[in-house]
């Protein structure tokens, strides 16, 4: 039967338009901008039945899922966007299980007020992203709070995915004796943003590193079946996920500064702010630990896939009841590498 | 990064490590005072104590602008952005700072106080701008490093007629500090602390050069040696000061001579001299109240003072908030405990819940133990 | 306290009384309030984004010589 | 080997404390949060192990997945609050599609300040709905944003479930000829959440309908298979969802005012305020679009359910190029129910 | 809900329904205007015209506030938040009705002013109570109903000395406007508008009673029932109004007698007398310039009126916005056409994109019409 | 326009000069600034939190008998 109804009186004015309450209150205009936004850049079958959920055949396995909410700010930075962050920042999280990722989910919470041209930028960067990660947005949810209860665009993804049969990673598996690898330069993601905040800029040709890494891992697990223990040093850093898979695994860890990768100009930002490269976000590195015969293979994986180039072994598990992470300095010293204390903000002292 | 990293390299650091271990004479004890929270950051952070022979020890000093504000100072600050409702714009070392009754900058922001944090006093001022509705508050901290930036900010907001704009100021002297600490002990009636010789201020004496410290050999038969805060730095000017002793020599020497004149920055000084004029006296934390040791706005500045504008401040002077007794900050930033002697210290008190200001400033004793030198204590009590 | 480092100035704008100062590799634009004459190449140190006085670069030569002489060489070997 | 590692220096001020920046920053006081207050509240062994993932196992098989963020205001109402409606909203979602739900993954976005005694009452709603429900929370990320860019808390839910063999159910399968089934009164969330609204105060009865529908759907399927449509008529109430299904399905509807359960002090609450009931929220109710012969067996399922003692059969699917849903008046005239224009405040004329 | 589902039992309405239908005269038109949109509204919502004769129409007349409100009222509010910073307390109803530039409330909300909603004059004081550093602006709108809240808000503000606090005065008279309505076709050089008689305002009379609707029968020579906004008020408030015409008889005839009188509400007319005073004129959307049609707050209040407060608001009276051409608002609110009349009817506008102000209000004629009757509209035209 | 609607006076706060009002079955307080004397039991019309004038029930009854006089009852018949 064919249809006369009119969808909608005009289209949604994406060039000069701004969200406003209509487009979270479940009418029309919510539906509109689904359907002329984030349809128009993230389409799939599943998407656009419309329903409010997903289907989807699954084989039978071992599954994991993840969740994160993404509230950055500033929203667009050098080397990506919120959209493509939530994108990577949730796959990233389904890969450290060594599991393939399937399936997205995305909660878009706007605040009143937000141009819809910088909303399609970033549903833009989300639908790129999600392309080249060959995983797709298949379910989602817009809501509107009002000017001034919300930040421009929060974004909470969720992905599943399988993992291959005979792969056990998990935090609570580090075992002294085992090496510990990182899969690149660290600190880029951070100073990318700082470099991009308000008050704080500074010039600098760094971008965020911000990439999805399951294709990294899937390699990684091919040459060294055996890894432990996967994770991406996000926020808190490098330093914060080394304590984390201390505390979880019960063992201690000791580092190399002179083997962990950090860019030039990294160093440069971080000195200039009297931050610590240790501490500062990644969104498209990981920590790898292995027993230690397998490292080399690991290594070589992870160097051979275009994120893994500057990969590095950076230390070793230890026995240690007081689970500290401790450092050699580049200088011959030795120092604890602890948890991060607050926020990592630019100091005078 | 030229001019950093050369002041890092390992090499060299074994090399200088090698000429104290030589010339130490191990018949004696060598205790140092490094009097900024700078150096006790590179020893910590570079493990400089572990090139350093078993009897020359570091005592870390009061040099740290965040460790020793008094309580008192936070207070009040949280008084103007309760009772005045500014905007308040702080360097985000503050925010943690512990004030009375559990509250903190950060605490009170969550709350709702307008707390702005500031890289530099231009973007307060440009808050100010951008908020004519509003006043905006600088708070105003920091030794001679950090007091010409806001003298150059207070100037600019008087050349811009900027009525909104005004100064909590709190800024230091650290010459009378170190008479203060010197003092102190006699005036506390404690054991006066041993120390041998100092590890001078590096950055301040950027700004005011190194004669203001010459009256601590003259008058307190200290050797003073200025230091840079590389690892390098503090570890030849350890040496520099060794030989002094060895040798019997007291006087100030400069080891940071690629910054550091005898003279300073004229330039710099010229400016605080017309903005600010010195206090009578202001209470440092630890080290009580020393005369002549901070500066106030002067009278020609007065519309730029928060402390004559805000009837929140009126008292300012005469507020004295009770540290926390069990903390022992006080005795630390004197040099007469360690950071282990305190029983709250990773017992209460850690970088996430301070309880004294030294675990606060990554430049802090306390914190700067806690964070790289804990380790050391645990491998002493195991091998105890 | 006070942390400070130093940076190259890559150019200056007199209007402004500002320069933009590389350290390492990046770079960020300073006040020039505090300094006397500056020009493009010498080094300054910054604070709080402030240049707050000059480094001269002859004397950190001569500190990097004092790092090296080898007064206690025999033990440094290693 | 035993751990000398002391956790925390102190306990989380649950009491009389506030959520701050650092509870947000990746590091330990995000740990002691979630250590603390989350997991104390929602233990499971998934949750308890503290990866970025939740790992299990899964049948082959169709799995939906759906995501909710909920943003209300207020947080605690009668009958209910945020945390608990987080898990119902996303469950229901799931169980629409005929999906036994499985999982529940959950983002919390904190505003800075926000009590943690008022955070910990939600967590326990949250709790104690996914228990009542059967369904663990099984991992999570919380995020702190600064006061002023948030609203207290916002929650994204995101559940996953398996559909039954046979069970086919769209939001595009109502044809011409099928009855329209609602589970309940209709419009008790809504009038309960306007209730306690500052500025709106008045007293009533009526507490939220907020409860998950999975069993009553089961119940359903069990005695009427070839269900076409279910939805539940969350935001912008029966109306929009009516529009909904008439658009997706590509037909009409007729619906009877007189059939359609009303509360009395919903009825009274809507002429108070101006609104209609038709528009209002539910959070325990669904919608249900089936063959006219299956329409008795699953009303007589749905009334044998504790949470569909007062289901009914509210019209019937008709051929409609305008996808109109139309009413006959508990008047006796004619009239069509329309979406939902912008949001439903209320009126004075 | 006694009072109410009483007047909307279905079984009364094919009564009466029943005695118009044997009542009527087969051989005229019954064009019978309902002046208030309340009326229209429960036309529409009970699809009480499915229940008249074919030569009994309903033509829908302006007593909506919110779609006579001309958009320069709109605009000016827009001017107060922009350039006075203040928060506007609104009716929600006001959100979405469309000013100059394609802008609304709602959409500058959206851009950071600061709009509040309100469900009572008292919500705009507690707001003006809380914000004390704030300027507090009650948008009032309304027909003699709601004017009596805002005049005890105004004289609540005096007495409680609420510096912060003032109204922007909209408030208008319905008896002005049936003026402006019968004399509009003639001013406009139109054909006058067939209109046989009124259903006359409910709740207004509640207010004013219905002797100031007098002058219609006498003047005009149309008769007037006042008709309650039940289904069943409006329906046998339509009977009266045949009987009136089929008996040649024309005059005030009251239907809602529960609540209104001859008299109306002394105490609140005094209220509004002590308050407002008549403007020369105003303009009305759609009727144009009206004399002596609306309230503006007496000289003894100035300091509580916006207009006399706020410089953005010094030309409130000569601002003129031009509504948008192809609208036909305004022949639709003098009964001259109907919404279907209109090209943009659903083509461009629609309630969730309004262009004029009949599709905002639920109760406007076009909002109205789209919302319940449009398959109406494509039945005529597919059995066409 | 002019959404009121009647509810009746559950109790009266004289100080206040506000009443709690029953509508069906939700209750809310509103003003009394505008009517005058009224007693618990009456019926009042509501309009944005005030109460606007008072509902005359035997005016209510008379109406409602007028709705039921069966002019055309013939063709009422269902
Ligand atoms: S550990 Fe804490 S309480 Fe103890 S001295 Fe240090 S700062 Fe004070
Ligand atoms: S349909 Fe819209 S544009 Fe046309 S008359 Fe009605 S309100 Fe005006
Ligand atoms: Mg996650
Ligand atoms: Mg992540
Ligand atoms: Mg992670
Ligand atoms: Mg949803
Ligand atoms: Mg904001
Ligand atoms: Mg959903
Ligand atoms: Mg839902
Ligand atoms: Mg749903
Ligand atoms: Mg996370
Ligand atoms: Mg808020």
């Amino acid at each position: 039967m064919t249809s006369v109804e009119k969808r909608f009186p005009g289209r949604l004015p994406i060039r000069d338009g701004k969200v406003d309450m209509s487009h979270g209150s479940g009418g029309r205009a919510s539906a509109q901008l689904i359907e002329e936004l984030f349809l128009r850049h993230l389409d799939n079958d599943l998407l656009r039945r419309g329903d409010d959920s997903a289907q989807f055949g699954v084989p039978a396995g071992r599954m994991v899922m993840s969740t994160d909410c993404h509230v950055i700010s500033p929203l667009f930075f050098p080397g990506g966007d919120i959209g493509a962050l939530a994108v990577h920042g949730t796959l990233n999280d389904v890969a450290m299980s060594g599991a393939t990722p399937l399936y997205l989910a995305a909660g878009f919470i706007l605040e009143e007020g937000f141009p819809l041209a910088d909303l399609e930028r970033i549903v833009a960067g989300m639908a790129a992203a999600a392309t080249a990660a060959g995983v797709p947005v298949v379910t989602g949810d817009t809501k509107v709070v009002e000017k001034g209860k919300g930040d421009g665009v929060f974004i909470t993804t969720t992905g599943i995915g399988m993992v291959p049969p005979g792969v056990e990673i998990a935090g609570d598996r580090a075992r002294p004796g085992d090496a510990i690898l990182v899969s690149g330069t660290i600190g880029d993601h951070g100073v990318a943003i700082m470099s991009s905040r308000e008050n704080l800029e500074f010039d600098t040709t760094i971008t965020s590193d911000s990439a999805a890494l399951h294709t990294l891992v899937a390699q990684v697990l091919g040459a060294a079946p055996d890894i432990h223990c996967l994770r991406d040093p996000t926020r808190g850093g490098l330093a914060t996920t080394l304590n984390e898979l201390a505390r979880q695994s019960r063992v201690g860890m000791r580092i190399r500064e002179s083997g962990i990768p950090v860019r030039g100009a990294v160093k440069s930002a971080c000195e200039l702010l009297g931050l610590d490269p240790l501490y500062v976000a990644n969104e498209g590195k990981l920590v790898c630990i292995c027993p230690a015969p397998q490292a080399a293979a690991a290594l070589a994986a992870m160097r051979a896939h275009p994120l893994g180039g500057e990969a590095a072994v950076i230390g070793e598990v230890v026995e240690d009841p007081h689970h500290f992470v401790q450092m050699e300095t580049t200088f011959g010293g030795q120092r604890i590498v602890d948890w991060l204390a607050g926020e990592q903000l630019p100091r005078i002292c | 990064m030229k001019y950093i990293e050369e002041f890092r390299e390992q090499g060299l650091a074994r090399n200088i490590a090698a000429n104290i271990a030589a010339e130490v004479d191990p018949g004696r004890e060598y205790r140092l005072m490094e009097f900024c929270g700078g150096h006790t950051h590179a020893i910590f952070r570079y493990g400089v104590q572990d090139l350093m022979p078993g009897n020359v020890g570091f005592i870390h000093g009061p040099g740290c602008p965040v460790c020793v504000l008094p309580m008192a100072r936070i207070d009040l600050a949280i008084r103007l952005l309760r009772e005045e409702n500014v905007i308040l714009c702080i360097y985000a070392d503050l925010l943690r700072v512990p004030a009375s009754g559990r509250q903190s900058l950060m605490k009170v922001k969550a709350e709702g106080a307008d707390v702005r944090m500031v890289y530099s006093t231009q973007d307060a001022l440009k808050i100010a701008r951008e908020n004519p509705g509003r006043e905006v508050v600088f708070f105003a901290i920091g030794f001679e490093t950090t007091t010409p930036p806001t003298a150059v900010a207070i100037r600019q907001a008087r050349a811009e007629n900027l009525g909104n704009f005004s100064v909590f100021c709190n800024h230091v002297l650290t010459p009378a500090a170190m008479t203060g600490l010197l003092d102190a002990p006699r005036a506390a009636g404690e054991e006066p602390v041993q120390i041998d010789g100092f590890l001078g201020p590096s950055h301040v004496s950027s700004i005011i050069g190194s004669r203001p410290y010459e009256f601590v050999p003259e008058r307190y038969g200290k050797p003073v040696v200025i230091a840079g805060f590389e690892p390098l730095d503090v570890m030849q000017a350890t040496l520099m000061l060794i030989r002094q002793l060895n040798e019997g020599r007291c006087e100030v020497e400069n080891e940071y001579t690629r910054v550091v004149s005898r003279e300073g920055n004229r330039k710099a000084c010229d400016l605080v001299e017309q903005v600010f004029e010195v206090r009578e006296q202001f209470e440092w934390r630890g080290l009580g109240h020393i005369a002549h040791s901070a500066l106030r706005i002067r009278p020609e500045y007065a519309d730029l003072d928060a402390e004559r504008r805000f009837a929140a401040l009126a008292d300012a002077d005469a507020l004295i908030a009770a540290d926390n007794k069990a903390c022992e900050c006080p005795s630390i930033l004197r040099g007469a405990k360690k950071p282990v002697d305190c029983k709250l210290f990773g017992n209460g008190c850690t970088p996430e819940t301070p309880m004294g200001s030294c675990m606060v400033s990554s430049e802090g004793a306390c914190a700067a133990y806690w964070s790289y030198g804990r380790f050391r204590q645990d491998a002493q009590a195991a091998s105890a | 306290m006070c942390l400070a480092i130093p940076g190259e100035i890559l150019s200056i704008d007199s209007d402004a009384d500002t320069a933009v100062v590389a350290v390492g590799e990046v770079s960020k634009s300073v006040s020039l309030a505090l300094v006397g004459e500056v020009a493009v190449g010498d080094y300054v140190l910054v604070h709080v984004g402030y240049a707050l006085e000059r480094l001269d670069p002859a004397e950190a030569e001569k500190t990097l010589a004092l790092f090296a002489e080898m007064g206690g060489q025999a033990e440094a070997a290693p």
